[in-house]
């Protein structure tokens, strides 16, 4: 169909039940609105490349717009001067643009916050105990991603460890970290990076993950040693698998975000531009459109505010 | 034209009179001499040694910490599914293939047991077998394209990874099944994850597959026609086709059983992870490369035992482990697992060099 | 007589090359056939063609009078055809034994070999070493030594080995002797005598002339790819049959024609 | 013992009476023949072929979309990292190597050009020939590796990967150096992205360069005695040995040059995405082997053409834009991938077998 | 008169095997040498020992009474000394003229060769189609055929002629007659005695008997990795020579100390 508006969405990857969400979520609001979408996906968490070549497709095709989950926040601006230039409007998701004015419009999560939510939730639900935790931390891989980077170091920041250069990680003197292991963001790799904290200190009670399959993977590990249930694992994301973890004590706490609602949201705002040139505002006082983060858990503690895992069940995308 | 046959046969007779079998000067052997002549009749001794090497020189580093049943079984563990996967890797590399699909069939024979269990209802059996039948049918596909169209096997799993991560992903919709789902319902998926304790060490069922797995077929190809006419096949098909070998079968089959196999690291898989999740096994391609190489099997067929193969995916986990231990972080273990990949088969190339 | 393996217009092109050109070949049952010709001439494309190693692109092969068409060596081998290729068709890394029996290995009797289906290695490696032995190669030191560790002599001596060893109706073998010392030459010309007379017929082929005139009934002279004429070696001197293959000289009309 | 020569000589000489050039029967050819016959002769026109009928395929589908000046040279520019790197994967695979540190020697150089221009200071000339000469002094150790040590070219580059990978990553400390600085303080950086217009088609100087690149190979390779030496060193290193080629300073020197040309597909690569970004090239190896099989340069070395190469890059790029273009989404478009990667290469063989 | 090549204590084992056992070995200038003896004797390694192809476990080698240690056969080469192997050392997939230059190609004069480093391939195929034709390989139809779709003899003449056309000192040809025909063998011969006139002495490893003492002046019996005694053609007979190389007979006393 040649007349309908036609958009694009490009997602770090097309594996993450993240970003499978938020490709349905913007499928369904596509098809709500009559706007014809396309999707496109790099091969892995990094993949610049791909995401390149997915927006000179949609140039190439005519897109009136174009979401956007960049790999490589400061690389890709280029790529999306260029798309803009062509007279497309780009909405970053999920992570802003760095700088973030190079997207028309930002629907994100802060990840950072995402992160400083649990490393606070997990201080105080450790209460005297954190000031000798024991903390081993699970990130994505050692290409350092800038969601990966942020959320790490929100955790950090939120239980209360001197960061360092807040840009990487692994640069922490704080001796209650045990170390930094990879897991590739799921099960398999989150279970041996558990298991290799694990040799390096038996004694690791709190654990960060940099979403949950990695922290099921984790579990799995602890579990193998009898430990699943003197360790607090937290983590992000929200996914529904994730939250019924939640429930069931797998994880204490993680950080819930909203791709189905950025999609839909990005989505309008192409509908929008494509008939009325009209571009979406940021959340006033933000220089973006905060789509929100939840705290989800069910052991609430005093200072952070969450929701119950009811709530987060209701809201989550899996 | 008798004249000629005689002229030609009267000084050929002379070879005929007297005959000796050959002996030549049998030097004699210290303990060096009778090591290295081990090692010149079983090569695959040679990662053993350097296994034994890495293993010792981190105890020395690291003491107990390393030397303890816990170190030493949880490195079985990490390493169980690539070394299954590797067993399946270097059968096809054996015939002078590869199999870069190895990874996918894995992930998908193991997603295939979990959806059809819990989308479809089936009993946990079924579902397995199903998993099972997929990964010999796509392994059988391979061998189909490798020894009928005449592909190379480079670009037919290369192209088959690809189609089956895609269905893969397709199929599942990315979407993992919980540990806590599987072991209420169907716990018979998480069996290669039940654990026994022999000694202090807890190993697992899959380890002892695994290590069964291996030794299975270490005999099979040294001891049956079959395993022969694999070896045969990699070394030369076209004089393995031309002394009587069914090269396009022997290579159908190859293909299939490493399918197979890699479904079994499949159900391993499930059994590691506690969870059926389709975003798994994205390295098992070049890891199990990684392990049949430094296990001394040629890339080139023909060459090597499948007993190195599992002594190279130990020698990768030991380093890992071990360096992880040192406290060597993430970015540092990746490059010093590079540097000691490179090393350990420089003292495999020196050993076998010494062993002449 | 009906013969008991028989080409008839063979062709067998190589990109430009053509290697058999309208090619006729009769093997009669019991006899030595000599092939003889030139470098090139297309005597192992002539082999080949008829014991499934390769597909001609046109012509017909029989067996006993019944039309065959092997599709590949394995069905020429079940057919009972055993070949000896000038590329020996050995697997280098294997070891004497592995080769010799490839395709048709001993399986040790009882459990072992019926359930686990382990190979007789004691009986195989005895079989190899007493066929080995037969051919003279005495200086080959361990019988489970990789072939490609072999001298050129040797490994030729093994593939011969093995042929002997287990062709049933035909033998074919391409330059037998090429590598082989004046002892072990004399025990595979020997071997010759002793397979034909078991009643076994033997194509050889040979550069040879004392060797070919010693042991064949009959000489295909082979040229540019065809048969050129089959020659008596008792009624024809071998001045005539290389001036005959070198093209020096015409067939006689009844040889041309036989 | 002259009466025994003479004997010998009697029959003979028989053979020198006379003299006569083979000529055998050349069948005609009509246009089939001759077509297959120049197939033949230049096994590379075969992906070519393959190319120009995915062209067509999709030009049919597709329509004036895909046959726009503006996406048939997007694709050129889409191709172009992979492009260069491949010929650098051709040289090595053509010595029956592989080299799979091509993506991070390719990043590494880039990373090292825009680091030294901006943390150091250096004037950019300097910069690009520092990265230059990083990638050159990786390949050469690679080259020295399997050349003096005899290492495995899998090991050596697969933990060279690593180890380069990892230097990368800690180096940069995974900062990008974004565009708009590159821009205002070292436009060089950015040179091979430089556009210009040739008739409504937009090409860059990384475009052309690696079509000169290629060009430049494969006249080396064919013509002159080094590039023959490159293929008898693939085809049997022991025969080239013998008949006197220096094998281990070819190999050196194939796999140095290799470093270099991923270094200059370091300096293309921040022309293309326009910042120095230490994530990228992750998939440089795979895409890159990819496009030599599809090409048909054989991986056990010594056959094929580096022209085959460029088609082969090619071939990938037109399906994945194509396809992209036609609107299948990610996973649909790597299943598709898959497909048409095994279906080019069948059809590659086919159209061989027909040419025979 | 000193030796131009020699050989003292060589020993070479693979493994169990012993290929060389303590063995000594002279050649004189502008003589034909030929080393007999069984298969598997050792005489490849021999020579292999002596132009670098492998490196003796002991032993020296001395190119005009001067100590040599080749690492290469490039070094053998560059000495002067051109072999052919048994194994023919060609590259399967290149061409005849492409393997006959391998490392010493001609470059084009003028800009595009000396700039350009162009390859001069009419030169370089003009050249090898003499060097065929002189030993008579007319069968071969295509000089840019590659190595691997020739025949047995063919592959084996182009071998030959590479080593007669370059060799300069000394010239070592391992069996180069054994797949050759009637003619081109002759040829062979005639090449060998052609390249004597010239001057360079030549190691002719042969099973022949008729050729070897046709054109030998000295003839080296191997035998169990060592030369046992080195024979006069002209004062023994064929018969002896087989006798001495494989075991029937003692050498005299004067020719094993020779
Ligand atoms: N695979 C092939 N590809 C191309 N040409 C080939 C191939 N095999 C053989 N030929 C050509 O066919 C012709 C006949 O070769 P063939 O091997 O049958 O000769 P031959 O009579 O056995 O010679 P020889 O006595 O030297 O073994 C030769 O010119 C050879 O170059
Ligand atoms: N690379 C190797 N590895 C192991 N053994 C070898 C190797 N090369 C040769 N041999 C052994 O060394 C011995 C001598 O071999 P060599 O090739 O020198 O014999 P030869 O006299 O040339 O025989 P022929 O006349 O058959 O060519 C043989 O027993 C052979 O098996
Ligand atoms: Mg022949
Ligand atoms: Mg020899």
């Amino acid at each position: 169909g040649g007349h309908a508006t036609t958009a694009c969405l490009i997602t770090k990857t097309d594996t993450n039940p993240f970003f499978v969400k938020m490709k349905e979520g913007a499928t369904a609001k596509a098809e709500e609105l009559g706007v014809e979408l396309k999707t496109f996906a790099g091969k892995f968490d990094g993949d610049h490349e791909t995401q390149v070549q997915a927006i000179e497709t949609c140039i190439l095709d005519g897109a009136k717009g174009i979401l956007l989950t960049a790999s490589d926040t400061s690389s890709i601006t280029s790529s999306v001067q260029q798309a803009r230039d062509a007279g497309l409007v780009v909405i970053a998701l999920d992570t802003p643009l760095n700088p973030i004015d190079a997207a028309d419009a930002t629907f994100a999560t802060d990840n950072y916050r995402a992160g400083l939510l649990i490393g606070q939730w997990a201080k105080a639900q450790m209460g005297d105990a954190a000031a000798d935790a024991k903390i081993g931390l699970l990130n994505i891989n050692v290409s350092q991603p800038t969601v990966g980077v942020l959320r790490n170091q929100g955790f950090l920041e939120g239980f209360g460890v001197d960061l360092g250069d807040p840009s990487k990680w692994g640069d922490e003197t704080d001796p209650r970290i045990v170390g930094h292991d990879v897991s590739d963001g799921n099960e398999e790799g989150g279970r041996k990076g558990m298991e290799n904290l694990l040799a390096q200190d038996a004694e690791i009670n709190v654990v960060y993950t940099i979403n949950e399959p990695a922290a099921a993977g984790a579990y799995e590990a602890l579990k193998a040693l009898g430990r699943e249930d003197d360790v607090l694992i937290v983590s992000v994301d929200g996914g529904c698998p994730g939250v019924q973890n939640v429930a069931e004590g797998v994880i204490g706490a993680t950080s819930q975000q909203y791709p189905l609602l950025m999609a839909s949201l990005g989505i309008e705002a192409i509908k929008n531009w494509a008939e009325n040139g009209q571009k979406p505002e940021p959340t006033p006082g933000k220089d973006f459109f905060d789509t929100g983060v939840g705290l989800v858990t069910d052991q609430p503690v005093d200072g952070v505010e969450s929701i119950s895992v009811e709530e987060g069940l209701a809201k989550c995308w899996g | 034209m008798s004249e000629t046959t005689q002229s030609s046969d009267s000084y050929e007779s002379a070879a005929n009179r007297a005959e000796r079998v050959a002996e030549f000067e049998q030097h004699n052997r210290g303990f060096v001499g009778r090591l290295q002549h081990i090692l010149h009749l079983n090569p695959s001794f040679v990662p053993l040694i350097v296994l034994l090497g890495s293993i010792l020189m981190f105890g020395l580093l690291l003491g107990s910490k390393f030397f303890s049943p816990f170190a030493l079984t949880l490195i079985l563990q990490q390493v169980q599914i690539v070394g299954i996967v590797a067993a399946a890797q270097s059968l096809v590399i054996l015939t002078a293939g590869i199999d870069l699909s190895v990874g996918a069939i894995m992930v998908f024979s193991s997603v295939v047991m979990g959806q059809f269990t819990f989308r479809y209802g089936l009993p946990p059996t079924i579902a397995i077998a199903c998993g099972l039948a997929v990964g010999t049918a796509i392994g059988a596909l391979n061998g189909w394209l490798v020894a009928r169209v005449k592909l190379p096997p480079f670009i037919v799993t290369l192209g088959m990874w690809q189609i089956v991560l895609a269905t893969n992903f397709l199929y599942s919709a990315n979407e993992t099944i919980r540990s806590q789902d599987i072991e209420a319902q169907a716990p018979l998926l998480q069996l290669f994850g039940a654990k026994f304790d022999v000694g202090g060490a807890v190993l697992t069922v899959g380890v002892v597959f695994m290590l069964i797995l291996v030794f299975v077929l270490a005999y099979v190809l040294k001891h049956t026609a079959w395993g022969r006419h694999v070896y045969a096949v990699g070394d030369d098909p076209e004089a393995a086709e031309l002394s009587g070998v069914n090269v396009k079968r022997t290579l159908i089959q190859v293909y299939a059983l490493a399918g197979l196999i890699c479904a079994f690291a499949g159900w391993a898989l499930i059994g590691r992870i506690g969870s059926v999740s389709p975003t798994s096994g994205q390295l098992a391609n070049i890891e199990s490369i990684t392990a049949v190489v430094i296990g001394g099997i040629s890339l080139f067929g023909g060459r090597g035992s499948i007993l190195g193969t599992l002594f190279g995916a130990l020698i990768v986990g030991v380093f890992t482990l071990g360096l992880r231990l040192m406290g060597a972080d993430a970015q540092w273990t990746y490059l010093l697992i590079g540097l000691l990949i490179i090393a350990a088969v420089a003292v495999d190339q020196w050993i076998r060099k010494v062993s002449g | 007589m009906e013969p008991i393996l028989k080409g008839r217009n063979l062709v067998k092109r190589y990109g430009r090359v053509t290697a058999l050109d309208h090619c006729d070949f009769d093997l009669m049952p019991g006899e030595i056939l000599a092939v003889i010709g030139d470098n090139g001439a297309g005597k192992s494309s002539l082999i080949k063609a008829v014991s499934g190693a390769v597909i001609p692109d046109e012509g017909e092969v029989f067996l006993n009078g019944e039309k065959v068409s092997f599709s590949s060596p394995m069905d020429a081998r079940d057919a009972g055809i055993e070949t000896v290729y000038q590329t020996l068709a050995m697997s280098p890394a294997l070891s004497i034994t592995d080769n010799m029996f490839m395709g048709r290995e001993i399986r040790k009797s009882g459990f072992m070999g019926k359930w686990l289906r382990q190979l007789d290695r004691a009986a195989m490696e005895k079989f190899a070493r007493d066929k080995l032995n037969d051919l003279g190669l005495m200086t080959i030191q361990n019988i489970n030594q990789a072939v490609e560790t072999l001298s050129g002599g040797q490994r030729q001596g093994v593939a011969v080995a093995r042929a002997a060893a287990f062709g049933s109706k035909v033998i074919i073998l391409d330059e037998p002797t090429a590598a082989l010392g004046v002892k072990e030459s004399r025990k595979v010309l020997e071997l010759i005598q002793d397979v034909k007379s078991r009643g076994i017929p033997i194509i050889l082929i040979s550069h040879n002339m004392p060797h070919v005139f010693e042991v064949a009934d009959r000489i295909h002279v082979h040229r540019l790819g065809r048969r050129l004429c089959v020659i008596d070696p008792k009624k024809h001197t071998m001045s005539d049959a290389v001036a005959l293959m070198t093209g020096a000289k015409e067939p006689d009309a009844q040889d041309a024609a036989a």
